[in-house]
């Protein structure tokens, strides 16, 4: 990731075609930026934003080319991620999501995950789904007639309401077999509830499911996995630690995106104090010592998410290869970036008003929003359980068994 | 206080009208009151025990907080607070009791500064131009002016402030002019921004400087028709202190209204401007202890892998509000440390009031010792409330963000990196302290 | 302390002497006392202005800090700053002025506490034992025996303790035994590590248990053939404290000297030994203030990147400089506010010095939420001491580390990550404290 | 370097020759680990400690086989640094710094260049030098009938009395050039002055070195840069970037080691509080809690210490094509580096008490010798002024000037 960095390396290369797609994300980060304030206060659901990832080819772009999309792999997804989340982290939060959904089900290699694949990228379809499920258990499926009756609440979903299709995994009612499928969400049997009113990631269209007894066909059942009760291999799981290295990099974009703006406003805007030896804000040396630590910290999470994406393309490749220990020594390399992200995205969103003063607190300038983002965001799941996992990992040598957050 | 209301919502309307009575009588009022035992020329010491003090304001304190939310959420001006704590007499309550006040000591003042900053920290702030020109004038020696001013702050009178200028050129100059003579009377006119708690006030502490550019605070009627508040202040947080944009046009000053800066006495007003403000901070911290309690309790569902049956029986959730409680504690301590030192430096003066210039350089620094703790604790702890459980804390309703807005928003007034910087200056070369974070040169 | 002398290397021994025989006076002697007025059964209240008492014991806290450097580098015991101590009156300081002490409020003794520290952070922790006995015999209520101890302590008798075990089993277990009968006389046999204080003791507190496992606090005199105090502490801080080992053998012990836990009143114990180490750890913060200080101004050469003509004017060396400042005053106000507890529960108690175990929890609390703040800016502030300037700040001659192993070897002493789980689950749940942190188990 | 980290990466795979190396360093750091609290406390000049390196093969590894050397690019031998770092800081920068003296004269393409590489690998010789002058100046080179005559106060430098060879840096009187040669520390000519008594690295012999009228010979001579005053270019002034580094590496380690030690402790040693719900410590939440909190900053920086080893390769490989702004993006990645890992490795080395309890202050543990270590190290030059350079670069876009520090 490392020639998008603050400090870019000079020594990483990326091929014309991966430059090509970081300057679409960065018009479309551009265009976000334009009115994120103004779209943030108004609160609405984010149907404009998603017809400029769609018109910009993001939706189909990391999909192989086999299957009709762009062909670009989740490491290069995952810096277009990245990219717009500088901006707007909730439009990177719902397209951060599409991706992973897209990579996951590249491992089911069924009829039906390959016709999904080849439908949303015809169709430039955005996917969404609840990630997981701790609250209401998942909906059950069982067989009728030609297809399959799935029933059930389907929890928090980011982008849903505003998604062309859904992920659903649900439990087979006789079987206790895991089952994704896929869930149209015109249909009258599918219903969200919530109001999403939250102090961050007000655009990420976080909404809960109802499927309510939702018919569906066999070409909807993308993949059966085994009884639950027994686990999950590595291979089933490996989707989580996906959506948990996304949350690292959503963390690692918000500080990011918060630096940009600050030394914006502090080479703009200002002004040295009173006593201060020095003409303007942005040669003042206690400011830019905090610039140089914020940096600092941000550039070492940028490397470690770099290195857990890394990381985690390859377990991915391994397929039913992996073992459970490399994916519990995966695992820990992306709790680890989610740990440190979530650490240097709050200190870096909060501190930032230290180096741009009190006039930056003006609502106009909204730099509070990457502080809420953050915020918001990283509570997704308690980052104490995330240090705790990786406390047993390390000193004890405990493998995280996989769930719904590890 | 002398005035009882009943009506709350007419209270400020009516002490309001007293208050510029009082404010504006002649010089005859004040000779006449001449005769009546007052303290001279010091803010006054411990008076009334803090337990006596407290208990009188509480009441009002907790209406605030019980409201506190509901405001926030629609944005609604303190109005009616501000009506309760001027009928309660919380203006005055710096105020010697035998001039009509409260007497309570600096430090009882900044404790219960905390503790209404706890129940809502835009109060304490849209109230530190009215508390700061109290306490100049309880600085002042004896004069006509002082007694007629603290007698207006003991009949209800609520003070704010127009002080910042935007763009005007070099730092330290002011473009608002007081001119005119004797004959035809002196105005002011000019624009300033961020006039903290002046929406609210009855009159108006205003930066001026005249043709010869001498400096000065005037204290003007915000009733004069020259005078315009807008409440455009569009802050992130601390929303609700009115520190919107004054426009005065032509609008008259009493020449003995006109504080000029040469005329200062070493003081310690810089230093109390900054503690008003760390004392808002510190009740923002207990306020997240509390508030952060409060959700625990509330809360039903566990997170799956939480090691509690409960949230509130959850040990890193306890560790959570262990931490927040120490950070409270933490900043309550410092401030404290810091608001005994005001009494201490008034315990030193002479019988006229007077004292060694050093005293003020050692309260200064204090409070700039004092600064870095307060504010890295309080904002520390506004951020970390969040981790006591689950996402629904970010629910907007529940506006528990308002802790870390108004946290951050207080602590950058003033720059917390030169204050280090002017601490270490001190100690390494005995250099006096900077002054000027806020307002004023020092002399 | 009524005697003076003035030899100091030959104070300690007369001293002892004169302990030892007033310690094992009879009960003869203590009735003779009983119709000179004393405060009964509670601790004193503050009798003495704080300026009086410092500058009693002032100059004795100079002597220390000259000579702390040379006692680091050849690990020289303390015995001759005991003695200076003693001879000033030092370990009688919280003994009402009735009673032959100087009368010292609690508050006011952790103040004095933490000038110690400054100077010396080994000698509060090694007199912890000390003022916790003093302070216990304070809380009783009036006796012969309580008496007795107070009087041997104005005599200048210093008391260390030996309580910890190894490896002997279940926690909370004492395998240390005392045993024997009124005719024969009663015994105390058994090993004890980390004996603090207790090669400069004339008395030692030695925690016991009977054959039914009842456990108390034993005072036996440090003298007596059977007690062997060996210097084997060898932990990377605090290496002046005479944490070593104590072997105990058939020592005699009076029965009434004999404090079984299960005859404690509530008390505040617990926390008062904690805030002890509180206080050292604000102690060495200061030393850290002024050691950065002195570095600084000797300073004559800059780093060519330094944006000052000296050390001294380079405003990130100034910024340091004030960063420990500001941690130093945390530490300082965070004590000073737990402290102030003491008094105010001291306050609290009816005329026979009791009072409401809710009291207790709460300035347990009180000092657990103190702990988080001293121990992390003290120890930050030792660790950044080095960032004022050179590599030369690394000398071993300097010993300038010091403070971090002091206070990390301090601050270790008790678990603070317990602590703040117990605030949390104190605020949320109401529970008790969990106390035990220190020594003896609550009742 | 991922392979060898405290969270291993599984994806990165090493060639079996760079992990027979891997091997000699850990038994080399085993044997240095066993006796180093008693050599801490001794104090001695360490003769033993450098023959140790010595007949591990380890001098010469990194020398290029065409000079008879172990021929491990710079990436690997700066891992074995990082091992022996963990058990004995003081002996790892040592050998850091003669690696890079090592790396650094491979730029200088000279005869006499070649021959000291070939020599040094022949004789398995140490090197030594001061890295920089801030405080005496250089001494000064003059010709003197067929040779050259160096004299002059030649600062501080680790290693140096126990050293083979040395490496000054020197001015040339007449032409103000900066030339390098190389001094027999056995020469009358050449005095160590200074006591080594600190609180910490108290076993990397650093002494100041006087050269009193040495005479030395044009083969002594490696290489002559331009006049000084004219400023360094890139390939001249790589070094210093490449001591930099090397201090970060070290402070990673310090930081590794700790963790280790500490973990090992605690779950060997550490009880639970009397009131704790668990029975042993290595179980206990609030300690797992904090290990992880540390693991996953120690990995972060780990990440950012192999990106930043790569970029310098990348910028040794450019030699004189290498521009101003490509060293000054490299400067400032090895920047963040050294600034995150001195807060790193100082939090955790100070810090780890909280996880091993109060009996770990015991001497005979000598768990204090991190935070010596790295509080010692990491005041070389100043980090304040790393994260002052750091912040004019990323707010103002200055180019640190190239000096001794950076």
């Amino acid at each position: 990731m490392s020639t998008l960095d603050l400090l870019p390396d000079p020594s990483a290369v990326e091929p014309a075609e991966y430059l090509h797609w970081f300057d679409v994300a960065r018009g479309v980060a551009e265009r976000l930026r334009a009115d994120v304030v103004e779209r943030d206060r108004a609160n609405e659901l984010p149907r404009a934003e998603v017809e400029l990832l769609r018109g910009a080819g993001l939706l189909e772009a990391g999909i192989p080319s086999e299957f009709g999309g762009g062909g670009l792999p989740w490491r290069v997804t995952s810096e277009l991620v990245r990219l717009i989340g500088r901006s707007d982290a909730s439009i990177a939060h719902i397209l951060g999501y599409h991706y992973v959904w897209l990579r996951y089900i590249q491992t089911f290699e069924t009829p039906q995950s390959r016709r999904a694949l080849r439908d949303t990228a015809a169709n430039r379809w955005l996917w969404a789904s609840p990630g997981s499920n701790r609250a209401v258990g998942y909906p059950t499926i069982s067989s009728r007639g030609d297809g399959h009756l799935v029933h059930g609440d389907s929890g928090f979903a980011t982008g849903a309401p505003v998604a062309d299709r859904l992920f659903s995994i649900t439990i087979d009612a006789q079987t206790n077999e895991m089952v994704v499928v896929t869930v149209d969400p015109a249909s009258p049997a599918v219903s969200f509830t919530g109001e999403w009113d939250v102090l961050g990631q007000r655009l990420s269209a976080s909404m809960s499911i109802t499927l309510d007894q939702l018919t569906i066909t066999g070409a909807e059942v993308l993949k059966r996995f085994g009884d639950v009760s027994l686990g999950q291999t590595p291979r089933q799981s490996v989707g989580v630690l996906h959506f948990q290295l996304t949350f690292a990099i959503l963390h690692l974009a918000i500080a990011e995106g918060a630096l940009d703006e600050a030394a914006a406003y502090t080479r703009e805007h200002t002004r040295p104090a009173l006593h201060s030896t020095v003409q303007r804000g942005r040669d003042e040396p206690f400011i830019l010592n905090t610039y140089g630590e914020y940096v600092a910290s941000v550039q070492a999470v940028s490397a470690l998410v770099e290195r857990a994406v890394g990381a985690l393309e390859w377990l991915y490749a391994l397929g039913d290869d992996a073992t459970a220990a490399q994916r519990a020594s995966v695992a820990e390399i992306i709790a680890s970036a989610k740990v440190t992200s979530t650490e240097v995205a709050l200190t870096v969103s909060s501190g930032l008003f230290e180096l741009t003063g009190a006039r930056s607190t003006a609502t106009q300038f909204a730099l509070d929003r990457f502080w809420r983002n953050v915020r918001t965001l990283s509570l997704h799941d308690p980052v104490a359980y995330k240090r705790d996992e990786l406390g047993r990992f390390f000193v004890n040598g405990e493998a995280p068994v996989p769930s719904g957050y590890r | 206080m002398t005035q009882t209301q009943t009506e709350p919502t007419n209270a400020a309307a009516t002490a309001s009208a007293a208050a510029t009575a009082a404010a504006t009588a002649t010089a005859a009022a004040t000779t006449a009151s001449a005769a009546e035992p007052r303290s001279v020329g010091r803010p006054n010491s411990d008076v009334v025990d803090y337990a006596t003090l407290a208990a009188r304001f509480r009441p009002v304190f907790a209406r605030i907080a019980d409201t506190a939310v509901e405001r926030e959420r629609g944005r609604v001006l303190p109005h009616e607070p501000v009506a309760w704590l001027r009928e309660a007499g919380f203006g005055a309550v710096r105020i010697p009791v035998a001039d009509g006040g409260s007497g309570a000591s600096a430090s009882q003042f900044f404790e219960l500064l905390i503790e209404l900053g706890e129940a809502d920290s835009n109060l304490p702030q849209l109230l530190r131009a009215h508390f700061g020109m109290v306490e100049e004038r309880l600085n002042d020696l004896d004069s006509p002016v002082r007694d007629r001013w603290l007698r207006a702050v003991v009949d209800g009178a609520i003070i704010g402030n127009a002080v910042t200028e935007i763009g005007s050129g070099a730092l330290g100059a002011t473009a608002t002019t007081v001119s005119g003579d004797d004959e035809n009377g002196w105005f002011i006119s000019g624009t300033k921004h961020y006039s903290t708690g002046a929406i609210f006030a009855d009159y108006i502490a205003v930066g001026v400087a005249d043709d010869r550019g001498e400096r000065a605070f005037a204290l003007v009627s915000a009733r004069d028709a020259g005078v315009d508040l807008v409440d455009d202040w569009a802050g992130f947080g601390q929303r609700m202190t009115g520190s919107g944009t004054t426009v005065l046009e032509r609008v008259p000053v009493n020449p003995d209204d006109i504080f000029w800066y040469a005329d200062r006495a070493p003081n310690y007003m810089i230093a109390f401007y900054q503690t008003v403000l760390l004392a808002s901070l510190a009740g923002i911290g207990r306020a997240v202890v509390r508030d952060g309690i409060e959700f625990v309790r509330r809360r039903s569902r566990v997170f799956s892998h939480g090691s509690g049956a409960t949230a509130r029986e959850d040990p890193l959730v306890q560790q959570v509000i262990g931490q927040l409680s120490g950070a409270s504690f933490a900043a309550d301590s410092v401030v404290q440390a810091a608001a005994a030192q005001f009494d201490r430096a008034n315990g030193a003066r002479d019988a006229d009031g007077l004292a060694d210039a050093a005293l003020f350089d050692e309260l200064e620094i204090t409070v700039s010792r004092a600064h870095g703790t307060v504010v890295d604790t309080v904002l520390a702890a506004s951020t970390r409330l969040f981790e006591v459980g689950g996402a629904s804390s970010v629910d907007a309703a529940k506006t528990l963000d308002r802790h870390w807005r108004n946290a951050r928003t207080i602590s950058v007034h003033n720059p917390g990196i030169y204050k280090t910087r002017d601490v270490g200056d001190h100690l390494l070369n005995g250099s006096a302290p900077a002054y000027g974070w806020v307002v004023g040169v020092k002399k």
